[in-house]
């Protein structure tokens, strides 16, 4: 056997959008072990919810994270709803969910375009990116915000949107599909990129299982795992599957996301066609009582649980959230061990992490 | 006289061939990612730029080794334009690299560390064809002198398309691009960041980028060899070479080392073995 | 007066040898080897100008005692071998010499081949040039070993010290070296040839220690079968001509010659331990440094390569000598490639030198003009390189205590005198424009012309030996904190052999053109009747490299100095220059290692494969050559 | 497995015009909801200091006896909210952004 | 002008920011904003870089690593400070963990407001932090010049 090579990885590293350190023990290239550090992305700020009142906090909750910062203020404003056992107006619930996919396409077309860029493939990332563009005009015209959304607000939503608007956000993906295709065509067909994503970072069922991973990665290696069947907000109006890919490696992993993007459009479309007209936010009257309260939502990454405890003030006692990174991380050490150094950008891009939430 | 003159040529004219090369890859690339990319002179602008920063090194022996890079990869360009023996051309271009990959070395830093086993990979994985090269042109011209070659009447790649294939796969490699930029992308945005290059700042990296230019331009003169007996045919090849390369960078994901030294072994045995076993029985 | 130098050069040697074993103080050695040493170099430069210009000289030695002393001194031998084979249970090593002593004894008394007429000893400027590359690395070695070999003892307490013996071994082995370059008559080309087999073998089982001792044994056997082939070969030859000579040998016609000249090649090929016989020398680098030294530089293998090239003229064009010529190219290749998978330095040398020996075997074996021009330099620039690596990693193998390549990394802030100087025996085994790749270039060209499946072989070869010298080189400069508390204490007497080594590493590209000129080229023109010339064109841009390679560091010397500035790691630097901020907090030591490529280059299986493969072209080797 | 299934989006952004708007040469048209930077009409404001209080950002400082009213534009969040709770209603959200500042 | 303004290259680091604004700077690379246009690489790697982009606020434990790599870009270099967090703290900056802008660490030459900061409103920051370049290549010149004549004067 060769020697054993320890090198940094990070914090601060080109092809890592975020800070996280991982000591590599490397021999010739292929890792031996991966010890992560944490810490670079803490800010502690669900101890804010303790000097921002509950109507103000959905701005922070929505800054646990920029990619999927809309399902933070949604998962939020759910929960403090069902806290306080608000009954919100429907077309608001309706908004809220387009926004989300809207959200999920964003975040998993900027996911392919960082994955892309991990394998060396440049082009294929600006493409994504160029994509993704797209949507984030149409959520800016809607929204007011190209990453920060802004939309949610405890009892509703912010701003309402017209009909001739939601009919151009359905009209989008005709144009977009063919677009969304041909970069599917690339990701799942393409000699290289095959060769790089299949049977690396193999995740077994068992294992995922065991080390709890949700999101993608959970229904990458088979277990449909998609907290949206729940049926918070309109989901269960809705008519979806989760996607499953049972081989686990990175391929089923992209495979998921892609098909995922597809399945997003279709909720979108549905939820269009049924959004009703009425209301899209309420009055807020009272506080939050005593009590707490379990929300879990799926977002892009996998399932986020927020607890959120009241103590009948305008300040909540205790906010709490645990995301998807989070649960995904000890499946990504898994994945990471064995592994060629070449792949290890991509392995921990494999999970979508986002160190932002799960340090918040 | 003539060779002189041909060599001062080079060296002067070389540079300003290869960094507009290095402007149109990137400017190509660009408007293959739908951008409008940055101006066609950039890769001057940076070289000047680099040129005004501050002198920082990790060590001061890195610099010799860019030095020398840099001197022998002029060098070996000038054998090549002089028309002298082809292997000793080859032979001093691994020299020059094999300098860059010391200073990659000698710095200790653990980026560096993993891109100069890397570009050795590489190197591995090229230096047989490139021999083969060399053997297939020897076979067919009976010379190894690049003169002799050049004024053969014949055209080599009628003679040697294995081998020409052969040495445009390896060449991907040497020219940095995807699927086999293993040590270094020009965009440095790999997971062992800037590979050989991660301490070379300022002049020297100035340095490694203009010693690069000189080494696309004599690579790409070996393509053109194989087209020598028609001038403009060569040009086209050349320009063809060149297309294609950015292309494939542009249409794939980087392989890892072992695809990379695997398949560009097969490729020298297949393409190349091939081509001469087929040159022996014709 | 020119017999008397070659009598000088065997006997000298020899005398020494006894003067060692019996004064054993250090002072006396350190004189003796010094004055013997200095009497053999200044011999062999005598006849370096003596010879430059005559042609081949034979000699005759009418001398029945000499004879007989020979004949006593195998028995002698081969009672001794017999007697420790069967104690040590190594049976095959007493089987192999039994049969092949009995054979000789057999044949010497049956057919009274002593008495046959012979020319005994001779001298041409091959041979000039063997004693030269002999004379002095040998004694380098010698003068090398009389302080190294204390500070061994010094250090490895658990061996007995037996440095009499031990120096007495290494100057018989330098005598009988010098008489297998001087031999003419082949049962004295057999005589010498065995003394060096049983010289190794002391030497490798120098320490005693079991697995040294297994290791000689190993090396012994292989060595004996080699010489089996080769007491096969003398008998057959006689018998079926009535030659006894190695120049008759080779202006014998081709189809009689044949066959001995094979068996004595395979004898010569298990000498410089091609596959499959490659073991032997891994076996031998476990022995304190100068034993591998001159195992591997000037002496044992290089009589392999010699008594091939020697028969070249014999294989030349013949489809077995192609077949040689493969199995070199195939050792060549294998051996680069192991190596890229090794972690001890001295394991490197080993197959490197393997490798080199490849290269030199495909170069003779092909027969050709330019070849044996590439074979011969091979032997020249090899010999003193390698040389210098092996001495040096001895050096640093007491000095940091071990040489695994890792351990050498930042040995040019340690011992920066002795790092230069591998720096230089490195390029000299691969880099433009030292002497090795010179040769390698000519071998490439020739083999071209020939054969170039040979020459696509050399290309493999030669970017796997491209990967691990760079990557060891690496180790070398890598600028890290010094080992605390470190001194290097070289002695005068270890240091003065480096040094000499080193200006001949990078002297003998400048000087090279004359050798050829004065030696190769004449030697090339007898045995071939036309000679190789270099381009003078491609001899200056040679010159212009190594001219520039030596005024560089002069201009850098006038740069300006940089602000200093730590190596990237990704932000996690802590003030330690060496250590990052690891995970948990703690500051952690940067490891950088090599790669070694196992999964492609690993000894398990590609030694396995060199030695089969080999072994099928030996057989068809011999099956085309006895058919 | 296709052959280079990426060639055809390469060549076609080869022979189209980019995707690249030529900012700052030409400037997108913000759209009317864009979160840019906000306003404030002082002439209306009674200072009351609603805003200063609600804002999560603690962007804005108002004092009432001093008649002052000022936003730090690098510390604001755009997030709206203090637009939305101004009772004079004399805030807007304007869609362009704030520019860079060199202090 | 100096060549430093035709081609900046950049070194990207979240100190602790949502990913808003790292988003936006990379949207910034990609085909609708495409700053190379403008000489700009994302170099990632500090030895290379003229232009140090960082967002989100400082946390303890970014602290170190941005002075560390702000210490191992060769002069001239500026710092922009892109996105509220960066600037100020924005909206962490109450949080436990979090001590301000950047500011509070390294010297910032250009602020970019905003949350998340706008591609647009980047490139204008980036593109302000030139001039602050090229004032500082000029400083370092002077500063050399300066040297050269003191040490010509003994
Ligand atoms: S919710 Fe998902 S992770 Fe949890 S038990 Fe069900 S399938 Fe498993
Ligand atoms: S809530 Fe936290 S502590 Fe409790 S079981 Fe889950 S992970 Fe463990
Ligand atoms: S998973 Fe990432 S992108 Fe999604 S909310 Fe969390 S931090 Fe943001
Ligand atoms: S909740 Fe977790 S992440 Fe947050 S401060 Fe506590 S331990 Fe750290
Ligand atoms: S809330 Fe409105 S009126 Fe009151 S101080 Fe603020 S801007 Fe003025
Ligand atoms: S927009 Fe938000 S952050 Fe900005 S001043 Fe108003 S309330 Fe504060
Ligand atoms: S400024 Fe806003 S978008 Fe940018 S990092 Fe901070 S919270 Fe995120």
């Amino acid at each position: 056997m060769g020697e054993r090579t320890v090198i940094p990885f990070g914090p601060q590293h080109p092809v890592l959008l975020e800070p996280l350190h991982l000591d590599l023990v490397i021999e010739d290239e292929k890792v031996v072990k991966a010890m992560p550090s944490w810490g670079f992305v803490h800010r502690g700020l669900e101890k804010l919810a303790e000097k921002r009142d509950f109507i103000e906090f959905p701005f922070v909750a929505e800054r646990i994270c920029g990619v999927c910062s809309h399902s933070h203020g949604m998962a939020y404003t759910q929960a403090i709803e069902a806290l306080m056992s608000l009954e919100i107006p429907v077309r608001a619930k309706y908004l809220r969910t387009i926004l989300a996919e809207f959200s999920r396409i964003n975040s998993h077309l900027l996911w392919l375009g960082l994955l892309a860029n991990a394998l060396g493939f440049e082009s294929l990332f600006m493409h994504c990116w160029k994509l993704r563009e797209k949507i984030l005009d149409i959520v800016e015209e809607t929204t007011g915000g190209r990453v920060i959304f802004g939309a949610c607000r405890v009892g509703g939503v912010n701003r309402d949107i017209d009909a001739p608007t939601l009919a151009r956000m359905s009209r989008l993906f005709t144009g977009m599909e063919k677009g969304f295709r041909e970069i599917d065509g690339v990701f799942r067909k393409d000699y290289t990129v095959q060769k790089r994503l299949q049977e690396t970072g193999a995740l077994s069922r068992a294992d995922a299982h065991l080390l709890g991973a949700v999101g993608p990665v959970a229904k990458g290696s088979g277990i449909p795992c998609d907290m949206r069947r729940l049926g918070y907000s309109v989901y269960n109006e809705l008519d979806f599957q989760a996607v499953v890919e049972t081989e686990g490696d990175s391929y089923a992993r992209t495979s998921v996301r892609i098909k995922e993007i597809f399945q997003s459009v279709g909720l979108i479309q549905q939820a269009i066609a049924k959004i009703p007209a009425g209301e899209v936010s309420m009055k807020i009257t009272g506080l939050p009582p005593v009590g707490e309260h379990f929300e879990m939502v799926e977002q892009p990454r996998g399932e986020a649980v927020y607890y959120v405890k009241g103590n009948g003030t305008r300040f909540l006692e205790r906010f709490r959230v645990r995301n998807s990174t989070f649960a995904n991380i000890p499946a990504l050490l898994k994945i990471l061990e064995g592994c060629e150094l070449s792949d290890v950008p991509m392995l921990i891009l494999s999970i979508d992490p986002c160190i932002s939430c799960a340090e918040r | 006289m003539k060779t002189v003159l041909t060599i001062v040529l080079f060296i002067v004219a070389a540079p300003l061939a290869g960094g507009l090369m290095a402007g149109l890859d990137r400017k190509a690339g660009a408007w293959m990612q739908s951008r409008v990319g940055p101006p066609l002179l950039q890769p001057f602008y940076d070289v000047a730029k680099l040129f005004s920063k501050q002198n920082i090194a990790v060590h001061k022996s890195q610099k010799y080794y860019v030095l020398c890079f840099l001197v022998f990869v002029i060098l070996s360009g000038a054998l090549f334009v002089a028309g002298q023996d082809l292997l000793l051309v080859i032979f001093a271009l691994t020299l020059a690299d094999v300098f860059l990959i010391l200073g990659a070395y000698s710095v200790r830093s653990p980026y560096s560390y993993v891109g100069a086993e890397r570009e050795l990979v590489q190197m591995m994985a090229y230096e047989p064809m490139v021999i083969i090269t060399a053997i297939g042109m020897y076979m067919v011209t009976k010379s190894f002198s690049v003169a002799d070659i050049a004024a053969f009447e014949q055209n080599l790649f009628v003679k040697l398309p294995g081998i020409f294939i052969g040495l445009l796969f390896v060449l991907t490699g040497k020219l940095r691009k995807s699927p086999f930029d293993l040590s270094m992308s020009h965009h440095a945005h790999q997971e062992i960041v800037g590979g050989v290059l991660t301490e070379f700042s300022g002049a020297e990296l100035a340095m490694v980028k203009i010693a690069y230019w000189y080494q696309n331009v004599f690579l790409l003169g070996l393509v053109c060899l194989f087209f020598a007996s028609a001038f403009w045919l060569g040009v086209g090849a050349v320009m063809l070479t060149f297309f294609l390369e950015v292309f494939i960078d542009n249409n794939s994901a980087r392989l890892t080392w072992q695809f990379t030294l695997a398949s560009s072994w097969i490729a020298a045995a297949v393409l190349g073995m091939g081509n001469l076993v087929v040159l022996i029985f014709i | 007066m020119l017999m008397n130098t070659l009598i000088i050069l065997i006997v000298i040697p020899f005398l020494a040898a006894v003067a060692l074993l019996l004064l054993r103080q250090y002072v006396v050695r350190k004189w003796l080897v010094l004055i013997s040493t200095a009497v053999l170099c200044a011999a062999a430069v005598y006849l370096l100008a003596a010879q430059i210009l005559a042609g081949a000289s034979y000699y005759t030695l009418e001398m029945e005692a000499v004879n007989r002393l020979m004949i006593g001194a195998e028995v002698f031998l081969a009672a001794y071998i017999l007697i420790l084979g069967t104690r040590k249970r190594q049976y095959w090593a007493a089987i192999l010499i039994i049969i092949q002593t009995g054979l000789m004894l057999y044949f010497d008394f049956t057919y009274r081949y002593g008495a046959a007429p012979a020319r005994h000893l001779f001298v041409d400027q091959f041979s000039v040039i063997m004693a030269l590359v002999i004379g002095v690395t040998g004694s380098l070695i010698c003068v090398y070993a009389v302080d190294y070999m204390k500070e061994y003892h010094h250090l490895h307490p658990e061996v007995q010290d037996r440095l009499p013996f031990f120096f007495f071994t290494m100057f018989v082995l330098l005598s009988a070296m010098f008489g297998v370059v001087f031999a003419n008559n082949l049962r004295w080309l057999y005589f010498f040839w065995e003394i060096t087999t049983v010289c190794s073998f002391w030497l490798i089982g120098y320490t005693r220690t079991e697995e040294a001792v297994l290791k000689a044994f190993r090396a012994l056997k292989m060595n004996l079968l080699g010489g089996l082939a080769f007491a096969v070969a003398i008998v057959y030859i006689f018998i079926r001509a009535n030659v006894t000579n190695l120049d008759q040998l080779t202006a014998l016609d081709k189809t009689v010659a044949m066959i001995p000249a094979l068996l004595i090649v395979l004898a010569g090929m298990i000498k410089s331990a091609q596959f499959p016989f490659a073991s032997w020398l891994l076996g031998a680098i476990a022995a304190p440094a100068p034993v591998s030294a001159l195992l591997q530089s000037s002496t044992m293998v290089k009589a392999g390569v010699y008594i091939i090239i020697r028969l070249a003229p014999v294989l030349n064009g013949a489809i077995a000598g192609l077949l040689i010529a493969l199995v070199g190219a195939v050792t060549f290749l294998i051996a680069s490639c192991i190596a890229i998978s090794q972690l001890d330095a001295r394991r490197v040398l080993a197959y490197s030198t393997i490798a080199s020996l490849g290269l030199i075997i495909t170069c003779g074996a092909c027969g050709a003009q330019e070849t044996v021009w590439a074979a011969l330099f091979l032997i020249i620039f090899h010999a003193v390189s390698v040389l210098v690596l092996v001495l040096c990693t001895g050096l640093v193998e007491h000095h940091f205590g071990g040489c695994g390549i890792e351990t050498m990394e930042g040995l040019v802030v340690n011992m920066p005198r002795i790092a230069t100087m591998m720096m230089i025996g490195m390029a000299g085994m691969f880099l433009a424009p030292f002497g090795m790749l010179i040769s390698k270039w000519a071998a490439l060209e020739g083999l071209i012309r020939i054969n170039p499946f040979l020459a696509v072989f050399i290309a493999y070869g030669s970017a796997a030996t491209l990967f691990f010298w760079t990557k060891w080189m690496g180790k070398l400069i890598t600028v890290k904190a010094k080992r605390e508390g470190f001194a290097a204490n070289v002695s005068f007497l270890e240091r003065m052999p480096l040094i000499v080594l080193t200006v001949l590493v990078v002297g003998s590209c400048f000087f090279f053109p004359w050798v050829s000129e004065y030696l190769v080229e004449p030697y090339l023109m007898s045995t071939y009747g036309s000679s190789m010339n270099m381009s003078t064109g491609s001899i200056l841009i040679l010159f212009i490299m190594m001219g520039l390679l030596l005024l560089l560091p002069l201009i850098v010397l006038f740069y300006k100095n940089p602000d200093y500035v730590e190596a990237y790691m990704g932000g996690a630097n802590v003030a330690q220059e060496d250590q990052f901020l690891g995970s948990y907090g703690c500051p952690r030591d940067l490891v950088l290692k090599n790669y070694y490529l196992e999964s492609y280059f690993g000894e398990s299986k590609l030694f396995d494969a060199g030695v089969v493969s080999c072994t099928c072209l030996i057989l068809v080797m011999l099956g085309v050559g006895f058919l | 497995m296709r052959i280079l299934p990426m060639a055809k989006i390469v060549l076609k952004s080869l022979f189209r015009k980019a995707a690249t708007q030529m900012y700052p040469l030409i400037t997108k048209e913000y759209y009317p909801a864009t979160r840019g930077k906000v306003l404030n009409d002082t002439e209306f404001c009674i200072y009351c200091g609603m805003c200063q209080r609600k804002c999560p950002a603690g962007a804005i400082e108002v004092i009432r006896a001093k008649r002052y009213w000022a936003l730090d534009p690098k510390r604001c969040v755009t997030c709206n909210y203090c637009v939305e709770v101004c009772p004079k209603k004399c805030m807007t959200m304007d869609k362009r952004y704030t520019a860079p500042s060199t202090n | 002008m100096s060549y430093l303004q035709k081609s900046p290259w950049l070194i990207h680091y979240d100190a602790s920011g949502c990913n808003g604004c790292d988003i936006e700077v990379l949207a910034c690379l990609t085909p609708v904003y495409d700053v190379e246009r403008f000489g700009i690489l994302n170099i990632g790697n500090p030895k290379q870089a003229d232009i140090f982009v960082v967002t989100g606020p400082v946390n303890e434990q970014s602290k170190a690593v941005i002075e560390r790599i702000y210490n191992q870009m060769p002069s001239p270099k500026i710092v922009v400070a892109v996105g509220a967090c960066a600037c100020s703290g924005g909206i962490f900056r109450e949080c436990y963990n979090v001590s301000g802008g950047v500011d509070k660490v390294i010297p910032v030459d250009v602020f970019v407001p905003g949350c998340a900061a706008r591609p647009q409103s980047i490139i204008d920051g980036i593109i302000t932090g030139l001039e602050v370049l090229d004032e500082k290549y000029k400083q370092l010149k002077d500063e050399r010049k300066r040297r050269k004549v003191e040490r010509a004067n003994g």
